[in-house]
């Protein structure tokens, strides 16, 4: 048995940690570029390390959780590794050095600004990330949602012109205003009535709520974790499009959507607990809601024509699945839920990695300029269908794992109408995405479009080889993340 | 003779023997210096007593040896320990820059005078908040009320003297106010020591003239912390004071009006019957939303960014009053707490004002365009300490809500929470654009600006920093909060 | 050459451009089903069905299907049929 | 001996074709389904092979005589297909029929349900290229439409099979009872695939709007995967009867006015499709025999007129009846092999479809579905009409169109030439067919009667389209649209949507209005109350605020009073 240097109820702290610890150093190497990436790569790849050890050892046995005294004097700041969590982490942790690979190409050939306050920013982004994937309890998963919406700002408003002042704006007080005025009041309620914020198999809350405050609970949580788009409270995701594409990759598609996602997840489960959801009848309300984005966002997302819009209103739908997942309140769909946070990130990162190397390549941004660019960019556009496969569910992605698992929690629970939702989305994900590598490998270019224009920067295109392998390697390889994922909820029997 | 044990004696005498001398004996070069010195040494008192009381508990101090009716005592617990520390270490930290933060705005002559009188203001307000004696604290009023009128008029502002002149009209009130109340409580039991007070107003509570006393007593508390709708002095005043005394002030100045009233409610008539029969928090909770939402609301509209800052302090001591009213454990946990908090905060926040007042003589709003770059380690402090003002965790403002909005719900009052988390949503707001003009607007054309020096800096700095420790380690706040509370409430939930 | 043929494509006839050809073909196609009309006669049934012993079912079914089945389409046509652009893409 | 799944040598083919150029990727493409076919002598009765995946085992190869039957079909079609595209070799089109055969390998060998999933779902994932590959807008919409209509076919499958699981029942590909929200879904997946009325019309969206090449390997594949899971799940049962007679019925009208020719083998598709659901709800030896060699036979001749008519759209690049005719001026053997195509379809004696029609038909006589067997007559004479006649007549006789192009390609010719020769070999000796069948075989197709009869139908039609012809009352071959299902969602669906978005955004903005209407008062209230110039911002002048502050002692003071007057 290999021994890890330090107690592995110490690494999660380590994990959040050393991105932090990324920051001094960037900032010192602000002048050499060079040293300034090759930074930020080796933080992200000892990060992976980190965290491959974590989940080793949580492979093992379970990890001790870790307290540290915190603001509020009976709350202690916990680090509870549990398997949901970790999985989150590995995701974020792994494409963050995917992302870096691929900004260094982005952000040279586009010619960015403040690239070293891009980075530094980043850093604290992704330990803030590993903060909320590890937290033990709901007060310190607040204290990292907060640093990760901070901390974001300057990478939406990267550019620093009148729209990125109205995407912050827009970026900020939707995030801010949800996370205090509804989240950290329904913390504060949580807590007044349980007595305690731990996430705990089964939840805190059961037999200690009356229906009616369980109810508005969960309304509170659900739509004060923006991050995790529900409508009404998207808007900000579009909006922070107008950030550079990296950021747009790896936080708007993987770290900051799938933070919002899996809170909402991690509340439904070991908040409340399937049993006291069950019985609400706000789960279904917000089922509706939930349901009601997967469709509308995909509706939405047909209309535009801005490729990152899109993208971005796919991305809501997309979380909504995890929301929805979260609230059938099945082991199944906990299952899905929890893979689809991998297997959207690897999908979506990959989507967005294409749009960005359009962006970079060719310069366009819109769907209807893409005519043929297939024929010059073939690489990135058949990364862009394949990772629409992995979006849309399709065999051989690891999409269709997860849209399985939570198709079969919503018939174990008998939501027959979520079903529906769900075999709807698919087709509608089909309408929206494919049309984009079809025009472009299908339809001739125009006259004089293909001049100058080549494939994006080898960093690009690596990153995209990467991610894709990641959507494959989830098709062939879900058993082991599930039997893993499943230990969350210690429930083997319950996957197919 | 044991110094040590004439701490609290000492906290109020060194200041008090050091404002003449500076006044008469110093020229500026020397005056400033040691002004500082002393109020370092009065911080270190202060340290000192907090260090004493939470490690032996109260201490009662016969100032002379003469023991009450006849001699005046200082009593010192957790609560006012804690204030001490606040409003000594304001003055430590403000104090070194005095010379820039004045300097722009006063005469190089009355600088002499001003460290005088702000010596004397720190003087009052520590006598203030130690005493043990109802008159006493009436008399250290009028000490630190006077003082801080002519320290109002110091700023060049020619509006500054109308302000002042305002601020003494409607302060004197305030203070008289609260001298008839301490009289109708002498008048009906004989005795000026709270500890008497308290215990023989029990048998007398039914009377109306120990209910007039009550009324009397909070309005002028209140009208000395600005609580709305007795705000009215404090915007003008603030505006326009040299930015030291607003650091200074805005970081102590309402603390210390919401201490008189923590006191008198809790140590004097007693919280079971101030918040039972005369259910007080009748007037406070309301007052305090709506001078949360009336204080933020104005503070969006502001462009003098050091007027927004005042009315955000009148939304604060908003929150205060409503933490009092809330009449339970977590509920007077916050407002300690807050009352400290808010000191670190806003007193950081006035400081960003004088470094920006001191390179571009304003503090309008289009005076902060694209300062980010200019001034970037400022800028960082008023984010952080924005953030603070909004509650974001990691910052003492999040510790201070969390207790507020705890203490709401658990006082059954949920409309409340929610009232007082939508009022805080609105310093997003108003702490928000002045970020998007810092942050987003072309900087002009202008060489000159450049990041403050480092005398103004530090202590901006370490203000900001504290913001942020006291936001995770709250041992200190909370911890002496939560002792102070066992000594005010007693039994009380 | 009276024929406007373009140069180089000689004007060729093909089978069926001679109306004779077509003639021998039809009534060939006539013989033929008499033939198989005739055939009946010399048949011995295995009626699976009480209509297949029909004289002449199959021929007169095939016969009327078939018209049955224009003249319905034709009537189909009126309901169904749309101009070819009528589709918008 | 060494055999892999058979899906496994079209994706390694695939795969080579990939990085190969020129002759030899020709090369290759045509060797895989040889080699293909090589394997699949191999593996005959050889066990399963077993992988596990999402924590089930999955069963990748299972072999039966009806899948080896299958399994040879469509090698055969895959290698018609590969060979017929050498007319203009292009790399996307050939490594897409490949994975598309790789596809159907997997889906008829597919030995549990979550497998035939897999490649069920690659059936549409492969085959929409060969529609996109036509390169039109047209083409391009018709794809999308395509793949929409396939993936909800699997998304049904999906939902069957998460039903089948959550009941904890057994996915084998054994035959299951009509009865429950799991075999509905499941027939309705396959319902999609199989062309049922309602759900059909993704052929004839399709099918015409792909290339000549991917339309010939479209028709053979992606229907009669569906027949074959049919006939594995659902055998005799009942409801299959009707949806198959309704299927035999419908299509023909359309035939008739449809001028577009690929469209009308299209629907000629749904037709034969039709026969074989038919045998398969009749669900008897004899009918499971019919409708599985139908589909055998079936493959290969409506591939033939595919590639007839393909290679008419190759050379004249026009496709409607009403501009072509008189062609087999100068495509003599594009002619002749249409017309062996066109006799095997309308089951004349001696060629592939009278031995395998009649099967069905008359196991709906010996089952006693009288109507079925009136109808499914009925429907031979429409067969006959659209496909037999239609067809050949339109495009190679008729009016002179005064087209004058070439011969078809050599490739086409071949390919055509093959398809011709099984046609006629299969009509000739059907005994090689019948010997593959799942059941054994006592039919007889050679009677004096059968072919007497067969031969009265289909010359007694012939005869009325002379009649109708002569006195010129055939009608008229017209271009245009004919209304199917697709109306629903290609002209009522954008409409209802255009609708709605533009009342949506009307509502918005009037919602939007009164938002800004009310917001605005609010705001203005705010503003009038605490703005730059609001009473709650004036600078105060200090008698103001000393009454205030009385105010707030007065009632400060009333209030306790009357408090502790109490």
């Amino acid at each position: 048995m290999i021994m890890a240097p330090l107690p592995a109820s110490w690494l999660p702290l380590v994990a959040i940690a050393l991105p932090m610890a990324c920051v001094p150093l960037i900032l010192l190497a602000r002048r050499f570029p060079d040293v300034r990436e090759g930074i930020t790569m080796a933080g992200a790849s000892l990060l992976i390390v980190v965290v491959a050890l974590l989940a080793f050892a949580l492979s093992l046995g379970p990890v001790a959780p870790l307290a540290v005294t915190g603001p509020i004097a009976d709350l202690p700041l916990t680090m509870r590794v549990e398997p949901l969590g970790m999985l989150f982490a590995l995701v974020a942790g792994f494409l963050w050095l995917i992302t870096s690979i691929y900004a260094v190409g982005y952000m040279r050939a586009h010619h960015e600004k403040n690239q070293t306050r891009f980075y530094v920013f980043f850093a604290i982004a992704i330990g803030a990330t590993m903060g909320i994937a590890f937290a033990g309890d709901l007060l310190t998963l607040f204290i990292f949602y907060e640093i990760l919406t901070i901390s974001t700002f300057p990478l939406v408003t990267h550019a620093q012109n009148d729209e990125a002042r109205r995407a912050g704006r827009l970026y900020l007080g939707i995030l801010m205003g949800t996370s205090i005025g509804l989240f950290l009041l329904a913390i504060v309620i949580t807590y007044a009535v349980a007595g305690t914020l731990d996430f705990r198999p089964g939840g805190i809350l059961q037999d200690k709520v009356q229906p009616a405050l369980a109810g508005l609970l969960l309304a509170l949580y659900v739509f004060g974790i923006a991050k995790a788009a529900v409508m009404p409270m998207h808007r900000w995701l579009p909006a922070a499009m107008v950030a550079p594409t990296p950021v747009s990759a790896l936080l708007h598609a993987v770290a900051v959507v799938k933070a919002g996602a899996f809170s909402v997840l991690k509340i439904t489960t070991f908040i409340f607990g399937f049993d006291l959801l069950a019985g609400l009848t706000a789960t279904g309300l917000l089922q509706a809601v939930a349901a009601f984005t997967v469709i509308a966002a995909s509706l939405v997302a047909l209309t535009k024509d801005n490729l990152k819009a899109r993208l971005a209103y796919s991305t809501i739908s997309q979380l909504s699945y995890i929301v929805l997942a979260a609230l059938i309140a099945d082991p199944a769909a906990f299952l899905g839920g929890g893979f689809h946070i991998a297997t959207h990130a690897f999908g979506k990162i990959t989507l967005f990695f294409c749009a960005g190397a359009i962006l970079v390549a060719a310069h366009k941004t819109r769907i209807s300029e893409l005519d043929g660019m297939g024929r010059v960019m073939p690489f990135t556009f058949a990364a862009f269908l394949i990772g629409s496969f992995s979006l849309i569910g399709l065999p051989p992605m690891g999409g269709l794992w997860s849209k399985w698992l939570m198709i079969q929690g919503a018939f174990n629970t008998q939501h027959w109408i979520l079903i529906g939702v769900f075999a709807v989305s698919t087709l509608l994900n089909i309408a929206y995405l494919l049309p984009i590598p079809f025009r472009a490998f299908f339809r001739p270019l125009p006259d004089g479009a293909s001049s100058g224009v080549r494939e994006a920067p080898l960093p690009c295109l690596a990153a995209m080889a990467v991610t894709i392998m990641g959507c494959l390697a989830l098709f062939f390889l879900p058993d082991p993340v599930i039997a893993f994922l499943s230990r969350a909820l210690s429930l083997s029997g319950a996957f197919p | 003779m044991n110094l040590l044990a004439h701490l609290p004696a000492l906290q109020i005498v060194v200041p008090l023997v050091a404002a003449p001398i500076c006044a008469v004996l110093f020229n500026p070069r020397i005056a400033q210096p040691f002004a500082v010195l002393v109020s370092l040494v009065t911080f270190a008192i202060s340290v000192g007593l907090l260090n004493e009381v939470l490690a032996e508990g109260e201490i009662v101090y016969h100032m002379g040896g003469w023991e009450p009716p006849w001699g005046i005592a200082y009593v010192i617990d957790p609560l006012n320990a804690l204030l001490l520390c606040l409003v000594s270490g304001m003055a430590a930290i403000v104090m070194p820059a005095v010379r820039l933060g004045i300097g722009a705005e006063t005469t190089e002559r009355s600088r002499r005078l001003f460290l005088s009188l702000a010596l004397l203001a720190l003087t009052g307000m520590l006598g203030i908040v130690i005493t043990g004696d109802a008159f006493n604290l009436y008399v250290f009023l009028e000490i630190s009320s006077l003082s801080s009128y002519a320290l109002i008029a110091t700023g060049n502002d020619r509006r500054a003297a109308p302000a002042a002149f305002n601020y003494l009209i409607q302060g004197t009130v305030g203070a008289t106010f609260i001298l008839i109340g301490i009289g109708l409580l002498y008048m009906m039991t004989g005795t000026l020591n709270m500890a008497d007070l308290a215990v023989r107003i029990v048998d007398l509570r039914h009377t109306a003239p120990i209910q007039a006393a009550l009324a009397f007593i909070l309005v002028g508390a209140a009208v000395k912390a600005a609580l709305f709708p007795a705000h009215a002095w404090m915007p003008n005043a603030y505006t326009y004071a040299p930015s030291m005394v607003s650091a200074f002030f805005g970081a102590t100045a309402t603390k210390v009006g919401a201490y008189i009233m923590i006191r008198f409610i809790f140590t004097v008539f007693g919280a079971e019957w101030v918040f039972g029969d005369m259910m007080i928090g009748w007037i406070l909770v309301p007052l305090g939303i709506a001078a949360a939402f009336a204080g933020s609301l104005v503070a969006i509209w502001q462009t003098d960014l050091k007027r927004m800052l005042a009315y955000s302090s009148v939304a604060q001591v908003g929150y205060i009053s409503a933490a009092i009213g809330l009449g339970n454990r977590d509920g007077l946990i916050a407002a300690i707490v807050h009352v400290f908090n808010h000191g670190l905060m806003k007193g950081a926040l006035f400081m960003v004002m004088a470094c920006v007042i001191l390179r571009l003589g304003r503090a309008d709003i289009t005076s902060f365009r694209g300062l980010g770059r200019r001034m970037p380690v400022t800028m960082g402090c008023f984010v952080v300490a924005g953030l603070s003002m909004i509650g974001v965790p990691l910052t003492v403002g999040f510790v201070s809500k969390w207790y507020l909005v705890l203490g709401a719900i658990e006082a059954g009052v949920w409309p409340v929470a929610v009232l007082v988390i939508m009022s805080s949503l609105l310093s997003v707001i108003y702490i928000g654009r002045v970020i998007e003009v810092a942050y987003f607007a072309p900087a002009p054309d202008d060489a000159r600006i450049q990041e403050a020096p480092a005398l103004l800096l530090v202590p901006t700095l370490l203000l900001t920093v504290l913001c942020i420790t006291f936001g995770i380690a709250t041992d200190t706040t909370v911890g002496v909060a939560a002792y102070a509370v066992q000594f005010l409430l007693g039994g009380l939930p | 050459m009276s024929d406007p043929a373009p140069p180089g494509e000689p004007r060729k006839r093909y089978v069926f451009d001679d109306p004779r050809n077509v003639r021998r073909v039809l009534w060939t196609f006539y013989a033929a089903c008499a033939l198989v009309f005739g055939a009946e006669f010399f048949m011995h049934r295995h009626v699976e069905h009480p209509w297949e012993g029909l004289f002449g079912f199959y021929a007169l079914f095939g016969f009327g299907a078939y018209a049955l089945l224009v003249i319905l389409a034709e009537g189909l046509r009126l309901l169904v049929a749309r101009r070819p652009d009528y589709y918008d893409d | 001996m060494i055999s892999v799944a058979p899906f496994i040598v079209f994706l390694v083919g695939a795969l080579l074709a990939c990085f190969a150029r020129g002759r030899v990727r020709d090369a290759i493409v045509v060797a895989t389904p040889i080699v293909g076919a090589l394997n699949l002598w191999a593996l005959d009765g050889s066990a399963p092979t077993i992988i596990t995946l999402f924590g089930r085992e999955l069963i990748l190869v299972e072999v039966d005589r009806l899948s080896m039957l299958f399994g040879w079909l469509f090698h055969l079609a895959a290698f018609l297909a590969l060979i017929y595209g050498l007319h203009r070799p292009n790399k996307l089109e050939q490594v897409t029929c490949l994975l598309y055969a790789a596809s159907t390998m997997g889906a008829i060998f597919a030995g549990d349900l979550l497998t035939l999933f897999m490649f069920w779902e690659g059936l549409g994932l492969t085959s929409v290229f060969l529609v996109l590959a036509r390169g039109t807008r047209r083409s391009e919409k018709a794809a999308i439409r395509y793949l929409l209509m396939q993936i909800a076919s699997g998304m049904l499958l999906l939902c069957g099979i998460v039903v089948l699981i959550g009941q904890g029942r057994s996915l084998d590909m054994a035959p299951m009872e009509l009865e429950g929200l799991a075999a509905w879904l499941i027939l309705l997946s396959l319902g999609i695939k199989a062309g049922f009325p309602l759900l059909h019309n993704w052929i004839t969206d399709t099918y015409p709007e792909a290339t000549v090449t991917g339309t010939v390997i479209m028709s053979a594949l992606t229907t009669k995967t569906a027949i074959y899971v049919l006939a594995r799940l659902f055998p005799g049962t009942e409801i299959l009867i009707y949806i198959g007679v309704s299927m035999t019925l419908f299509p023909i009208f359309y035939a008739v006015i449809e001028d577009d020719l690929r469209r009308v083998l299209s629907y000629s598709v749904i037709n034969q499709l039709g026969f074989m659901v038919t045998g398969i709800g009749i669900g008897t030896n004899l009918a499971i025999n019919g409708a599985v060699s139908h589909a055998f036979a079936h493959v290969v001749y409506k591939s033939l007129l595919f590639m007839s008519m393909g290679a008419v759209l190759h050379r004249t690049g026009r496709i409607g009846a009403s501009e072509l005719g008189g062609l087999y001026r100068t495509m003599p053997r594009t002619t002749v092999m249409c017309i062996i195509g066109a006799s095997s379809i309308s089951a004349f004696p001696l060629f592939s479809g009278f031995v395998s029609k009649a099967m069905v038909m008359s196991a709906a006589l010996q089952s006693g579905h009288e109507w079925v067997w009136l109808a499914l007559l009925f429907a031979s004479a429409g067969v006959l009409h659209h496909a037999g006649i239609k067809i050949p007549f339109c495009a190679f006789f008729g009016h002179d169109s005064g087209l004058r192009p070439k011969e078809a390609p050599r490739p086409m010719l071949i390919a055509m030439a093959i398809a011709s020769f099984s046609c006629i070999f299969i009509g000739i000796f059907p005994g090689v067919l019948y010997g593959m069948l799942p059941y054994e075989v006592t039919y007889q197709p050679y009677t004096f009667e059968h072919v007497v009869t067969q031969l009265q139908l289909l010359l007694f039609a012939a005869l009325c389209f002379v009649v109708l012809r002569l006195t010129r009352l055939e009608p008229a071959e017209r271009p245009g649209v004919n209304l199917d299902v697709e109306w629903f969602y290609r002209y009522m669906l954008p409409r209802i949507a255009r609708a709605l978005r533009a009342t949506l955004s009307r509502a918005r903005l009037a919602s939007g209005a009164a938002a800004e209407q009310i917001l605005g008062a609010g705001i203005g209230l705010v503003t009038r109350l605490h703005g730059p110039r609001g009473v709650l911002a004036r600078d105060p002048l200090g008698s103001y605020a000393l009454i205030v502050i009385i105010a707030l002692f007065a009632v400060v003071l009333v209030f306790e009073l009357a408090l502790g007057s109490r």
